[in-house]
């Protein structure tokens, strides 16, 4: 019995994300057209809708409407494979995502090894993407990911490590429980914040190290020959990521869906899962908007500069932080 | 020393105040842009201040556009009816069928299309290679044509430019000026005299009394299509003002009453070939 | 000579009087062949050119003779062979402009008809003179007989080798061919003419490059009026003191005047250049006392009033007047003539008949029109008689041909000597001369400012 | 100016930045010269030998390496240019620089135009300058005939011509960011263009093509909207343009790209022919203003700005402190304008003497130059120019090599090219 009910749950579950995933990639490409628009003193859509919030809904059901092309000397069966595995690393990365008490689809105590293994796989999708294409900015794209994604997973992760080692927990539940107890992780793990930010931003292929699509350089890097709704789903999947970035972040190192201010930082029922809910969603998209208001300012860093950046600036401040907070904790034993 | 990160800092504050600051997009369609008073850019040259059409169609502009992408119809300054432009792609606009593509209730066409009108290519073929298909004499043949015809059907000027190399729009211009026909006339042409010796002998009250006695204006052709009423300069009437022309025979000088009667004989006569008759009565 | 129309249009009436030169003879049906034509003595001309003088010798003979176009700018046909014959060029052209713009100017039909040969001898000797080995004839289309008689004779012609090959068993050839041409006015303007004949829409265009450089398909070309080339080979028969006895001293010769308005006979004469148009009018048996104007030059020249009736008939004169010779014409009007409408008509012509190309043209000589026709109906704007003026002033300014410089002319003219009229019409909506019918309108409170000096 | 004459060779250069590359990463320097020719299939063209050593010295490919077509139809080639690119990895080993997409012949159309008609084929050459383009056949044509402008012309002229320096450099700011992944500092660029050329719509009656200035003069007067648009942009001009700076100047990410990115020493610029604030970026002080004076420029006080830096950041800064002169110098010429005609008495076809004219100027790219020789007709017999971002692009395969291809685009944004000047 519990384990038909698990299962539902899990189908359930697993139908509602990745239901949830397209508004969410329409929220956040609607937030960049328009903050950016802002910031360069544009309106920015405002035509479809009102307020053209409708804007980037109809720039999805253009992506269905376009002609769908695959270039003559392509590998059809890992062109047509990459979109997916892209999209599938986003969309599995958000099972794990604590969006409210209760309010979590798989609540592992591993969560955070399986969401950095889970979002990591997009790497893959982008390096085949690169090489199916048979074009040579593609492959110059695809390489670049993999270069870019391996090195900045490691500080990544050492950086959360430091959040781990802290709250002694792999599970998010846990972890958000732990920051209510001692406040917010931002507190006790400034510089793996900021480690966290930068190699996250990495991660996901955002300003300013987009250097996998960098269009002023590779065209559109690995999705230059991508057409219709197979680019839809690396465009999907990008600003996907982002949200799920911001929303990682703000478990991770903002205290998830506790609210700012101890009482009430968090209710029971469910009522407590919508106020949850708000503040888990507030929070993710004051990242979402930093992201947008990073692009909307920064150009774009080098391939090598950005390579330095992680081997020799993240890399060692990660492990300096690892090393500190280890001795901190056998130190004052927390 | 700079402190890493402030340059970056600096950017990002400059970018979040223009996020509140009012922005400088002009909304388009509703706001509408001021234009300079010394603006020679717009597209709109179609009126002038007296509400007239600016286009003349002297096609100048079709004659210098090297690839043929001009394509025009209108009235010109001698009040020839002109188009110039790809037949099919023309008459497929003016055919009912893509009126009623376009949703917009469709008529049949009041003027016909001419461009398929069956004209004697070996004949005009042979008239070409009598004048040796020398441009000089472009005028000569179209007088041919027109001769023959009675006006200048499309489909010979088409093949008059493809047979001696003249551009096609060459060619419409040159038919558009001197008195040559371009739409078919209807029934007997009345053409009156409008030269300067037959308007101040008397030419005015020759045409009125014309227009009364046909009941159409200069330029019509009557409902049942035996007649036309046109003017021109072209009769030359000189000693013989004024004069009136009836198809081919000139008739001069004439008096209103003499006009009308002249009209009222053809028309009793109407079934019967018109007989020859001195072109003149010395006075 | 009594009026003789025997081989002529009927439209073609020679009217007695005057000084008959290239008229003599004409309607006579021996001149029509060539045996008719040598036996009255000609082509002489021809053979004195080709045999005797040579090309420099005859241009000095015409140039002693003093010979002006008589397409109505009255240049120097003696500089403007010369110009030909000494610009560049291996092949050169000669055309006998017969277009006869103006259908009530009858010269040059006249001519056409009557003594082709005489047309053909001063074509040949023009070509001749210019060094130019060919030759065409541009005759206006509705002309058939005309064209028929100018083909037979150059066939007549060059059978007897006097056009052709070889003329006159000299090294001198030149092919003559007939062709014809538009019946529109600015079809006469010789840069127009060249376009028609390159099989162009006959439109002007800019000068320079003058034809005499670069013409017809890039070749030195010399435009010539018929009745040029006509008195050219005169010129040549009879010797240049002979052709300088009659006419002014500027411009001696004479011209082929039409005469047709409010006179007894309308018909062609031929009158000494520099005669007054007193006496030109009087030759038709001019309207006596009721003469109110004379418009001289047609469409492209103006009117003069009755004190002004002894001007002398010559380039100069008239041009100072006002107006111009043009191809010859001579409107009479009587004092029944509205003044304001006569100008209309003319404008309204030159208005239809605008090829289009010189915007100032096309769109001028509308606005000129629809200005006049707001005085004619008494709804005058305030400054429509100075945008007469100024927009005149403008077409004459920015001119590409001379039909446009002209243009407004007759109105110019009119507007200055009967300036009543207009202001007449304008504020009262009467007619003076009682020709227009007008309707009672209410007087403007203001007089318009801008009438001609006769008015003030 | 520094003595340092010799120019580095690009096979030099490339060698030792790979030999560094590869010591880096511990590998073993690769051998040269065993290469194979790879011809024109490698960028998508049909084959065909090598027509010149320099072609097959670009399409022959040693091991590892690949050649990449960059453009014509590329995000940032600035027009239609195509950069045949020969990379290892991302790194350039040598670049082909292929032009001629936006060819219009437009010498051979001023040829067949009579003077005056001209200036209405120079406009679109090198469209961010028209009023450049303008005005070196006018002062050229000037000489030609032996006419002065009236003095409140020449005045106008340097007034739209500053106005459009202006409105060249700061797109310039924009375009450099923009090649390097910035989005926002052209949208600011372009707030100042938008108000730049409706003033320049306001005097001359177009926004692009101008084609304002004339033989003797300019078109037309300076009218109110003119003056009062001109007043109320220059009250807002520099905050718009501290906005892109404040932006880029000092942020590290863009000082990171461009400081010592592209060195161009002095002598290297000058043996390449590089003019305008290119070279003046690279410490030499030409200016033509200064160096050949021409229309109002002596009566103008300015100093000629020099950076010493050689590079991307030095040739950016140099355009920022230009567009800060040209506005001052803006407000020196309305304040000192006379009164007076515009525009001298000149017959509508005008024919010279036989002869020949020279005329350069200033333009926002370096020395734009016209030499025109008459036959006495009414159009020119020979006319010739010097278009400033042709020379420069030469400078582009001299400086990548060893570089990375993100470098491309910012070294040639920082020439700041045109293509329709380029190609003609």
């Amino acid at each position: 019995m519990d384990l038909l009910f698990g299962i539902l749950r899990f189908l359930l579950a697993t139908t509602l994300l990745l239901l949830m995933t397209i508004p969410t990639a329409f929220v956040v490409i609607q937030m960049e057209l328009k903050v950016i628009a802002q910031m360069q003193l544009r309106y920015g859509p405002n035509r479809v809708g009102p307020w053209g919030m409708f804007q980037s809904t109809i720039h999805g059901f253009k992506f269905l409407a376009k002609e769908d092309h695959i270039p003559d000397q392509a590998d059809r069966a890992t062109f047509t494979l990459a979109p997916w595995m892209v999209y599938m690393a986003a969309a599995m990365s958000m099972l794990v995502m604590p969006f409210a008490p209760g309010a979590i689809a798989a609540d592992f105590n591993i969560g955070i090894v399986y969401f950095f293994a889970v979002i990591g796989l997009s790497v893959v999708g982008l390096l085949i993407a690169g090489w199916a294409s048979y074009n040579k900015y593609s492959l110059l794209g695809g390489l670049r990911s993999a270069a870019q994604m391996v090195s900045y997973e490691i500080p990544l992760t050492l950086s959360v490590v430091g959040v781990v080692v802290l709250g002694g927990t792999l599970n998010f539940r846990e972890l958000i429980a732990w920051q209510q107890l001692h406040g917010w992780m931002l507190i006790w793990q400034p510089v793996g914040l900021g480690i966290f930010y930068i190699a996250s931003l990495a991660e996901i292929n955002r300003t300013p190290f987009d250097m996998v699509e960098a269009d002023s350089e590779l065209v559109a890097g690995p999705f230059t020959e991508y057409s219709g709704m197979r680019f839809g789903f690396f465009f999907f999947a990008e600003y996907v990521a982002l949200f799920i970035m911001s929303g990682v972040m703000t478990a991770l190192f903002f205290g998830g869906w506790l609210a700012p201010w101890p009482f009430p930082a968090q209710l029971e029922g469910f009522g407590g899962t919508l106020y949850g809910l708000l503040w888990f969603f507030l929070k993710s998209y004051m990242f979402v908007f930093v992201a947008v208001w990073l692009r909307a300012t920064l150009p774009r860093v080098r391939v090598d500069q950005l390579m330095g950046m992680a081997w020799k600036v993240l890399l060692p401040l990660a492990m300096l932080n690892l090393l500190v907070t280890a001795g901190a904790v056998l130190v004052f034993n927390l | 020393m700079r402190i890493p990160g402030l340059g970056i800092l600096k950017g990002m504050r400059q970018t979040g105040r223009n996020f509140w600051a009012p922005k400088v997009t002009r909304q388009y369609p509703e706001e509408r842009p001021q234009m300079p008073d010394r603006w020679r850019g717009r597209l709109d040259l179609i009126y002038d201040p007296f509400g007239e059409h600016k286009c003349e169609v002297c096609f100048q502009c079709a004659q210098v556009c090297p690839v043929e992408a001009i394509d025009m119809s209108g009235f010109d300054s001698q009040g020839n009816r002109i188009r110039y432009g790809l037949p099919e792609i023309y008459e497929e606009r003016k055919d009912p069928n893509a009126y009623r593509r376009a949703g917009l209730p469709a008529e049949p066409m009041r003027n016909v299309a001419r461009w398929d009108e069956a004209i004697d290519t070996a004949w005009l073929g042979g008239v070409i290679d009598g004048f040796g298909a020398r441009p000089e004499a472009l005028i000569g043949i179209f007088s041919a044509v027109q001769e023959r015809y009675g006006y200048l059907p499309e489909r010979a000027l088409r093949l008059i430019s493809d047979t001696m190399v003249i551009h096609w729009a060459q060619v419409f211009g040159a038919a558009g000026l001197g008195g040559f026909r371009l739409l078919p006339t209807e029934g007997h042409l009345v053409t009156v005299c409008r030269c300067a010796a037959c308007r101040f002998a008397g030419g005015d009250a020759l045409l009125s009394a014309l227009s009364d006695e046909l009941g159409i204006a200069p330029g019509e052709t009557s409902n049942d299509g035996a007649w036309s009423l046109e003017t021109s300069d072209e009769v030359a009437a000189g000693a013989i003002a004024p004069a009136i022309r009836i198809d081919t025979m000139i008739y001069g000088p004439l008096t209103a009453v003499q006009a009308r009667h002249l009209v009222a004989e053809r028309r009793k006569s109407a079934a019967a070939p018109a007989r020859a008759r001195t072109a003149s009565r010395p006075s | 000579m009594t009026e003789s129309t025997s081989t002529l249009s009927p439209q073609i009436r020679i009217l007695s009087g005057g000084h008959p030169r290239l008229l003599v003879g004409l309607g006579d049906a021996k001149l029509l062949t060539l045996a008719g034509y040598r036996k009255a003595g000609t082509y002489t001309g021809l053979e004195r050119a080709v045999s005797t003088l040579g090309a420099e010798a005859s241009i000095a003979e015409i140039a002693a003779a003093g010979l002006r176009g008589r397409g109505g700018g009255g240049y120097p046909t003696a500089d403007k062979w010369r110009a030909a014959r000494g610009a560049a060029g291996d092949r050169k052209v000669v055309v006998a402009n017969l277009i006869g713009a103006d259908p009530t100017a009858l010269g040059d039909r006249a001519l056409a008809e009557g003594n082709p040969h005489l047309i053909l001898e001063g074509l040949l000797i023009a070509a001749h003179a210019t060094g130019a080995s060919e030759a065409i004839v541009a005759i206006r289309r509705d002309w058939t007989a005309a064209i028929a008689r100018m083909r037979a004779a150059v066939a007549e012609a060059e059978a007897a080798h006097l056009a052709g090959y070889l003329v006159l068993g000299t090294d001198f050839s030149c092919v003559v061919t007939v062709f014809e041409g538009s019946g529109a006015l600015v079809a006469g303007e010789e840069t127009a003419l060249l376009a028609a004949l390159a099989g162009d829409r006959g439109m002007p265009t800019i000068r320079p490059p003058y034809p005499t450089e670069r013409g017809l398909g890039g070749n030195p070309t010399t435009v010539q009026n018929g009745e040029t080339l006509a008195n050219a080979a005169w010129i040549l028969t009879h010797g240049a003191a002979e052709f300088r006895k009659v006419g002014s001293s500027a411009s001696p010769g004479t011209k082929l005047v039409s005469i047709y308005g409010k006179v007894k006979r309308a018909g062609l004469a031929e009158v000494a250049l520099g005669s007054p148009v007193a006496d030109v009018v009087a030759l038709a048996g001019g309207p006596g006392k009721t003469l109110k104007a004379v418009f001289v030059g047609g469409a492209g020249g103006g009117a003069l009033s009755t004190a002004e009736i002894e001007t002398p008939y010559d380039y100069e004169p008239l041009h100072a007047a006002g107006a111009g010779l043009g191809l010859g014409q001579l409107l009479i009007t009587d004092a029944s003539t509205c003044m304001v409408s006569s100008a209309r008509f003319f404008l309204d012509y030159s208005s239809r008949e605008a090829c289009g190309k010189a915007v100032p043209c096309r769109i001028g000589t509308k606005r000129l029109v629809e200005a006049l026709d707001r005085v004619l109906a008494a709804t005058p704007r305030p400054d429509d008689f100075g945008l007469l003026r100024e927009l005149s002033r403008k077409m004459a300014d920015t001119a590409l041909c001379h039909l446009e410089a002209r243009a407004p002319g007759p109105m110019l003219t009119t507007l200055d000597r009967f300036g009543d009229e207009y202001r007449a019409h304008a504020e009262r909506g009467v007619c003076l001369a009682g020709a227009c019918r007008t309707e009672t309108v209410a007087p403007l409170l203001a007089p318009l400012a801008g009438v001609g000096p006769a008015a003030s | 100016m520094t003595s340092e004459l010799r120019i580095p060779d690009p096979l030099e250069l490339e060698a030792a930045e790979e030999g560094r590359l590869r010591a880096v990463a511990g590998l073993p320097p690769l051998k040269r010269g065993g290469g194979e020719y790879a011809g024109f299939e490698s960028v998508g063209l049909p084959d065909r030998p090598p027509q010149t050593e320099r072609e097959r010295e670009v399409y022959t490919l040693d091991e590892g390496e690949m050649l990449v077509n960059m453009g014509p139809q590329h995000p940032s080639t600035h027009g239609v240019m195509r950069l045949v690119i020969k990379v290892r990895g991302e790194v350039v080993i040598d670049i082909d620089p292929v032009l001629g997409y936006l060819h219009r012949g437009i010498e051979k159309l001023c040829e067949n135009a009579t003077y005056t008609t001209v200036m209405t084929y120079v406009d679109p050459m090198d469209y961010l300058s028209a009023m450049h383009n303008e005005h070196a056949p006018a002062i050229a044509f000037e000489k030609l005939f032996g006419i002065k402008a009236p003095p409140r012309a020449e005045y106008i002229r340097a007034l739209v011509v500053e106005l459009n320096r202006v409105f060249s450099h700061g797109l310039m700011m924009g375009f450099l960011a923009l090649d390097m992944g910035g989005l926002t500092p052209i949208l600011y660029s372009f707030i100042n263009r938008d108000d730049v050329v409706d003033m320049l719509s306001a005097i001359s009656g177009q926004r692009m093509l101008f084609n304002f200035f004339r033989v003797g003069g300019v078109n037309f007067d300076t009218n109110d909207e003119f003056m009062s648009r001109l007043g109320t942009w220059r009250a807002g001009v520099l905050k718009t343009i501290e906005m892109s700076e404040r932006i880029l100047t000092d942020n590290e990410i863009f000082r990171g790209r461009t400081v010592g990115m592209g060195v161009l020493s002095g002598a290297q610029a000058i043996a390449l022919g590089v003019t305008g604030p290119s070279l003046r970026a690279s410490g030499v002080p030409f200016d033509v203003r200064k160096a050949h004076p021409y229309s109002i420029y002596p009566e103008l006080e300015f100093d000629v700005i020099t950076q010493a830096g050689g590079d991307v950041y030095s040739r950016y800064l140099q355009r920022v402190a230009e567009l800060k002169q040209s506005i001052h110098l803006i407000d020196q010429i309305v304040d000192k304008m006379p009164h007076g005609p515009v525009q001298a008495q000149v017959p509508g076809i005008i024919r010279p003497r036989p002869g020949r004219a020279y005329a350069a100027v200033e333009s926002p790219r370096g020395l734009y130059s016209v030499y025109a020789i008459s036959d006495g007709g009414p159009n020119p017999y020979r006319f010739r120019m010097r278009d400033p971002s042709f020379v420069s692009l030469q400078a582009l395969p001299k400086l990548m090599p060893g570089r990375l291809i993100a470098d491309t685009m910012a070294v040639m944004a920082s020439f700041d090219p045109v293509m329709g000047g380029v190609d003609k």
